[in-house]
């Protein structure tokens, strides 16, 4: 039985999520379609911190929805005048999208419904049951090489980020 | 017997053709001209050598007691087609082969020396010469066969030399035309003469001729009562071989090719169209005589065939007006001749006399007067063509005083044809209708109406040319006799003609080798015939000797049938009909318009589908990213869900 | 492996790449010399060839293949580099040699791009060369593919009239032959061993293990013959022959005419008939009706043609169904006959081809409504043209002769009806034949000279008498003498007829 | 009332939904972007849930979902250099004027 206070967290979010995802993809306007994008970033972030997941919590606020949505409306500022409104594409293209993302939806919402698995668990046993992910224990998992350990794609990444920096510079730069 | 002198006979002329056909536009013309003179008389040295050895010698090889043997000089394997059936080339020395190599090299040694004067002023001299010595040889080849595949390769080059020869003007459409008529017509007899010889090797395993010939009855049982619609397989595999022959030899109704191979040079008209080649049917009938015998339904066709022809070609010379075109059609009517004399030969009694082979040897005889008088003619036409530029007897008339020497050898030439005592073809002409009415009266009297229809259009041609009127033409280029090199063939082909026929030839040639005393029965057949030929001058002479208006009465009595005649029945153009309009125009128009637009057309369709298919479904690789991210969702969703409807 | 003999069939021709790859292309003398070299050394390898295989048979070899070698090529599939010959092969290679020999001095003046002509010419012939010495079926595929490549190119680029057209057409029929050809010869791979044996591509092998379901024989039978039928011009799918001789430039036409179709036949009884005998017998029959079409339907679509190349594209298809026919009669002697017309269309079809070429250059038409009289003009060619002509119409004394003579009484030796009428109808082709050489002779060579320009051409240069004179030589040593081939190419038929009455 | 892993994902299907609307239908190259996140989020999100809820003794998921925001700000930076780029060159971020390189 979870307490009232998560269920509650839980339904203002779940709104929150539902109502701007469907805001950012019908919205006209770009900028508008961005900020509801950080709203919507912003509470999954809330989610992760429901389900114990601070660290990770913190890096989606802090990368997403701090990095990434500095990036994007740089560049929406950089791309469009101001009240520039996006074109929509023609009418019998969004009827088919609709049509896909509905039918595609009530095919996977049916599935969850019709998923045992997915019933009778609940949150706060979940986080009892499971332990406790403190920072070391993520700076350790980062850092080694044994089972259950990410030094490798770690290393990955961070070499991954360096190609995206020069490629990004090399990209963007004029001429 | 050696065999040095047998290679040599067949050596020196296809030396002579490849020397002059490859060296010979580096030669002069009399250089030309006379190696290929001296090899053709080296030729005919040895070939009269061989000739006479194997007649005269006694040896044992040629003669057994009395019974002439066929005995083969060489005989080396060529082509071994299986284990059994091995082509060999080889020179076989029987009475015929014999008697034909005399035959040959005689009238190509006076061709090449008439020619010498006749050709002197035509470009490609060293070509003719280099032609004259291919026929020779491959002619030569051909008689001195000892398989029937050894003939069939010399028939096709004679063919093919035959071709070289009538084209050898080669910048008139007439005489390219004429030659590609007669190499066609010939090849496709000899198309007849392939498949007689498939079947008949498939079943004796053999093509050698004297296993052949020596044992007929054994033929007959290899072939062991097999039928094909009605007639023995047999019969079908002579009768096929004869179509070889009636092509080669003009028979109807492949005798089209005749007429037109005159546009090549006289000589050669003389050599291969009247003398050699043409016999080469007759010699093939009779090189496999004990075969025919046993299937006599073949050699009962070879008799309709010759009868029919011989009466034909010679209602069609009544009414031709080129000179050459009349010794054409004279020579058809006489091969049909020997034809039908091959056809009544075999063995038959009648009041329990045996006259077996009778007609064989008549038919043989008569080949060899033929040849010289009919070499004579045509050397003789060549000579009044070379003195007055045209082929066609209205251009003449009257020439007996300006060319005496062409004048008195064409009227020996006319007699011997006629068959008028005591020249030569009298004594052939003789035996041959008896032979025929050995056979069956009817027989005996076709062919002696053909003979008085043969005196009659000889002399129609001998008074247009020679008496009729005098050309007004002359008065500005005088016609002459033709020069020694053309005049001396003539002469001694004259004397041939008119003694030749003494010869006893039943001593020499007969069907078995048994020698046979010719005697000449004059009441039953010699004197009618006589009368028959004597009506046929004299209704010339009538005709033709002044002029006068009967010939033009005549013509006008029934003008349809002249005209017929004239255009030889219409054969050519209802060959012409079913070539041009029948074979070319519907079958070969049609398989072609059939390839381009039917086969063709099914493979460009295939591309041409392929390439719209493309076109058309090109539209989905758009580009848009979104277009791809649409279609690739319906296809997720479709497969979700087809999964999970299988999972329910 | 470079001490196999026949290794070097392949590797001179690679060499004369590499050597061509030096050149400049505009030293075109270098670039001849390279040719003139590499051409003669090949030719000279195939006549050594040809001299100790015939002193090893001499000496009671009797081994079904001579010179045998075999190196792994891909483990996994069991691939090798197999090869080996015997008589057939040997006159195989030695008629190639001879073809790119005389190829190579009719193209002596080939422009544009000398340089890439020669290498694409090349790459064909290490096709060619490859495919008769592997006994190993996928390299023998793979060559086979690799000399029909280059064919798209020279024909692309240095064709004349609609070239892309018909590179495309000849590249895309043959291909599409190579697709039902994989099929077949996957499907002889995977039954060539009995279950659980080792698999193996090696043709010797699979002909000793004999296992293939009979079933299975008749499908692959289809599969390979069609495949190989293709470039051997079989009715109905001849038609990229018409089209591509027609635009090909000299040697190509030489080259593809002379050699390449005749892979489809050595294919045809190598694979197709000694790996799957029991269907060869069963289903002989379907493809005896296609090839007899091929024969009399061809010939009677030269008789009317008007362009050169293709009366002679026409004749090809005509005699190269002559060659597949015979070896479906399934004999000693029509499979002798049959190998015979593959020498003597090859000798044969190069010579015209070449001919043609060195015609075209002159007058820049090859309508023979538009020529006449050449004879007078250009004696020697005209000569050549006729004595080709003469060895395709079956002239005693030039090899087409031997050969249509040997396929005709070795296929009258099957007695049935059916084969009968079939013989008989093919027989008539050499008629037909007649009808259409003398027509082009009549019209091309002799008569009236049509144009007047035409009177100030040249005759042959030295090259184009010694492309010519190479090709007449060989085409009358084969009709003088035939036996000795006519021996070789029997004994060498031994195993394959006998793996054909294994079954019977 | 118990906040199973089914609540969880339904937030996280319609947030994919959405994020296939947009791309689908979207003509402006940062919007369809900003589909892309929504799309990478919901599956962030799933791995997250399905972590806690079924593998409650690991942190696999929570490590992915890492190393996701991390590539996505990679690929988000690379993206935005690229529309960028193209921004210059043909003056506008429209989709539809993008085909050039179609056939």
């Amino acid at each position: 039985m979870d307490s009232v206070g998560n269920i509650i967290v839980y339904f203002v979010v779940a709104i929150a999520i539902v109502v701007f995802s469907i805001k950012a993809v019908t919205t006209r306007k770009i900028l508008r379609s961005a900020t509801y994008l950080l709203f919507v970033l912003l509470s999954t972030a809330v989610i992760y911190f429901q389900l114990g997941y601070q660290f990770l919590g913190a890096v989606q606020i802090a990368v997403y929805a701090g990095g990434i949505m500095v990036l994007f409306v740089f560049a929406i500022l950089l791309t469009h005048k101001p009240n520039d409104a996006t074109g929509i594409i023609d009418s019998h293209r969004r009827a088919i999208g609709g049509t896909v993302a509905v039918a595609g939806g009530v095919l996977l919402l049916l599935a969850l419904f019709f998923m045992p698995l997915l019933h009778g668990m609940s949150l706060t046993e979940c986080i009892a049951s499971g332990q406790q992910i403190t920072m070391k224990e993520i700076g350790d998992a980062f850092t080694g090489s044994d089972r259950f350990q990410y030094l490798l794609p770690f290393e990955a990444i961070s070499v991954l980020l360096l190609a995206c920096i020069i490629g990004g510079v090399t990209i963007a730069r004029k001429e | 017997m050696d065999i040095t002198l047998p290679i040599l006979i067949l050596a020196i002329p296809i030396t002579m053709f490849l020397v002059l056909g490859i060296g010979g536009v580096k030669m002069s013309r009399k250089l030309a001209g006379i190696l290929g003179i001296c090899g053709l008389g080296t030729t005919a040295v040895l070939a009269y050598i061989v000739a006479l050895t194997y007649y005269f010698s006694g040896d044992a090889n040629f003669i057994i007691d009395g019974v002439r043997q066929q005995y083969q000089v060489f005989d080396v394997t060529w082509l071994a087609f299986t284990q059994r059936l091995v082509v060999n080339i080889g020179f076989l020395l029987d009475p015929i082969s014999a008697l034909m190599l005399i035959v040959i090299t005689t009238i190509s040694f006076m061709v090449h020396l008439y020619s010498w004067g006749y050709m002197e002023h035509e470009p490609g001299f060293q070509r003719y010469y280099a032609f004259l010595s291919l026929f020779t040889f491959s002619m030569l080849g051909l008689v001195v066969a000892t398989n029937i595949f050894q003939m069939y390769i010399f028939w096709e080059l004679v063919g093919v030399s035959s071709y070289l020869l009538i084209g050898f003007f080669y910048k008139l459409p007439s005489a390219v035309s004429a030659s590609k008529k007669a190499f066609i017509v010939t090849r496709f007899a000899d198309l007849g003469f392939l498949i007689g010889i498939l079947i008949l090797s498939y079943y004796t395993e053999t093509f050698n001729f004297v296993a052949m010939t020596n044992n007929p009855a054994a033929v007959l049982q290899e072939f062991g009562g097999a039928t094909f619609m009605g007639a023995s397989l047999l019969t079908w595999a002579m009768v096929l071989i004869f179509t070889g022959g009636m092509g080669k030899s003009a028979m109807l109704p492949l005798h089209i090719w005749l007429p037109d191979a005159m546009e090549g040079p006289t000589p050669v008209s003389a050599l291969i169209h009247a003398a050699t080649m043409v016999v080469a049917g007759v010699y093939l009938v009779a090189r496999m005589f004990p075969v025919y015998c046993v299937v006599d339904a073949s050699l009962t066709f070879v008799c309709y065939v010759g009868a029919a022809t011989a009466f034909y070609a010679a209602v069609v010379a009544c009414a031709q007006i080129d000179i050459k075109r009349v010794l054409a059609f004279s020579t058809i009517s006489q091969i049909a001749f020997m034809m039908v004399s091959l056809g009544c030969a075999y063995d038959l009694p009648i009041e329990g006399v045996h006259y077996s082979g009778l007609g064989y040897m008549a038919g043989m005889f008569h080949l060899f007067t033929h040849a010289m008088f009919k070499a004579l003619l045509f050397l003789g036409a060549g000579a009044l063509i070379h003195a007055v530029h045209s082929n066609n007897y209205t251009a003449m008339g009257g020439l007996r005083k300006y060319m005496p020497i062409t004048h008195w050898t064409f009227l020996i030439g006319c007699l011997a044809i006629a068959g008028i005592w005591p020249f030569a073809g009298f004594f052939s002409k003789d035996e041959m209708l008896a032979a025929m009415f050995n056979r069956h009266w009817f027989w005996g009297a076709w062919m002696m109406m053909v003979a008085g229809l043969t005196a009659f259009y000889m002399f129609r041609l001998y008074f247009l040319v020679f008496w009729w009127e005098e050309n007004p033409h002359y008065k500005e280029h005088k016609p002459h006799d033709a020069p020694w090199q053309m005049s001396l063939p003539l002469i001694i082909l004259a004397a041939v003609s008119f003694c030749c026929g003494w010869i006893d030839f039943g001593q020499f040639v007969t069907w078995n080798g048994v020698p046979y005393h010719i005697h000449i029965e004059w009441v039953k057949v010699a004197i009618p015939s006589l009368i028959v030929a004597i009506c046929g001058i004299a209704l010339a002479t009538r005709m033709y000797m002044k002029k006068n208006d009967l010939p033009t009465k005549v013509k006008n009595f029934w003008p349809t049938l002249w005209e017929a005649a004239h255009r030889r029945f219409y054969w050519d153009e209802i060959y012409m009909f079913i070539t041009h309009k029948i074979i070319f125009g519907i079958i070969c128009k049609s398989i072609a318009w059939f390839d381009r637009h039917v086969i063709d057309a099914t493979m460009d369709a295939f591309a041409t589908i392929t390439q719209k298919a493309s076109y058309a479904i090109r539209g989905m690789q758009s580009g848009s990213i979104q277009a791809y991210v649409l279609w690739y969702f319906f296809g997720a969703i479709i497969l979700a869900a087809i999964t999970w409807l299988c999972l329910i | 492996m470079f001490g196999n003999i026949l290794i070097w069939f392949v590797v001179i021709p690679v060499i004369m790449m590499a050597g061509l790859g030096l050149c400049r292309n505009s030293s075109m003398n270098a670039i001849r010399s390279v040719m003139v070299v590499c051409s003669t050394v090949l030719l000279g390898l195939s006549i050594w060839l040809c001299c100790d295989f015939l002193s090893l048979r001499a000496a009671g070899v009797d081994d079904e293949m001579l010179f045998t070698g075999s190196w792994m090529w891909y483990a996994p599939l069991n691939i090798h580099l197999a090869v080996g010959v015997d008589g057939i092969s040997v006159l195989m290679l030695m008629l190639s040699s001879v073809i790119v020999f005389a190829g190579t001095f009719a193209s002596w003046k080939i422009s544009p791009l000398p340089k890439n002509f020669f290498l694409w010419f090349a790459l064909l012939s290490t096709g060619v060369f490859g495919f008769f010495i592997s006994i190993d079926i996928f390299t023998m595929f793979m060559f086979y593919e690799v000399a029909l490549i280059p064919m798209y190119l020279l024909i692309g680029v240095w064709g004349t009239g609609r070239k892309e057209y018909s590179a495309m057409k000849l590249t895309l029929m043959l291909m599409g032959g190579s697709a039902f050809l994989m099929l077949g010869l996957l499907g002889i791979y995977w039954h060539s061993a009995p279950e659980g044996g080792q698999l193996t591509w090696n043709i010797l092998e699979i002909s000793h293990n004999a296992s293939i379901d009979p079933d299975w024989q008749k499908m692959l039978f289809c599969f390979t013959f069609v495949g190989f039928g293709v470039l051997g011009a079989m009715f109905p799918f001849h038609t990229w022959s018409p089209d591509g001789h027609a635009c090909a430039p000299t040697a190509v036409s030489m080259l593809h005419a002379g050699v390449l179709m005749k892979l489809g036949g050595y294919g045809c009884f190598r694979i197709a008939i000694f790996l799957l005998p029991q269907a060869a017998n069963e289903l002989a029959w379907i493809f005896i009706i296609l090839t007899g079409i091929s024969i009399v339907y061809g010939a009677f679509s030269a008789c009317v043609q008007t362009d050169l190349k293709y009366i002679n594209a026409y004749s090809s298809v005509s005699h190269c169904g002559m060659v597949l026919f015979a070896i479906l009669m399934l004999n000693t002697t029509a499979m002798t006959g049959a190998i015979l017309q593959m020498l003597s269309h090859g000798l044969m079809t190069a010579l015209f081809f070449a001919l043609i070429g060195m015609i075209y250059g002159r007058t820049h038409t090859r309508d023979i409504r538009q020529m006449g009289g050449l004879m007078r003009i250009m004696p020697y060619l005209g000569v050549c043209y006729m004595i080709a002509g003469f060895a395709s119409l079956g002239l005693p004394g030039l090899s087409g002769f031997v050969a249509e003579m040997t396929i005709f009484f070795g296929s009258f030796q099957d007695a049935d009806t059916f084969h009968r009428i079939f013989v008989i109808a093919a027989t008539c082709s050499i008629v037909i034949t007649a009808v259409y050489i003398l027509r082009v002779v009549g019209k091309l060579l002799l008569g009236p000279v049509q144009d007047k320009h035409h009177l100030e051409l040249t005759d042959a240069t030295w090259f184009e008498r010694l492309a010519t004179v190479t090709l007449i030589v060989c085409i009358a040593g084969i009709g003088c003498f035939p036996n000795w081939i006519n021996e070789t190419i029997q004994f060498s038929f031994k195993p394959i007829i006998a793996a054909i009455q294994g079954v019977i | 009332m118990d906040l199973s892993m089914l609540w969880y994902l339904v937030p996280s299907v319609i947030m994919l939904v959405c994020g296939i609307y947009g791309f689908i239908t979207r003509k402006n190259l940062i919007a369809i972007l900003i589909s892309l996140e929504l799309m990478l989020n919901s599956a962030d999100l799933n791995f997250v849930v399905f972590n806690r809820y079924l593998f409650p003794g690991s942190m696999d998921g929570m490590v992915f979902t890492l190393f996701a925001i991390a590539i996505a700000a990679a690929e988000t930076a690379i993206a935005i250099a690229i529309i960028i780029n193209i921004y210059r060159s043909i003056g506008n971020t429209d989709i539809t004027e993008i085909n050039k390189l179609k056939y």
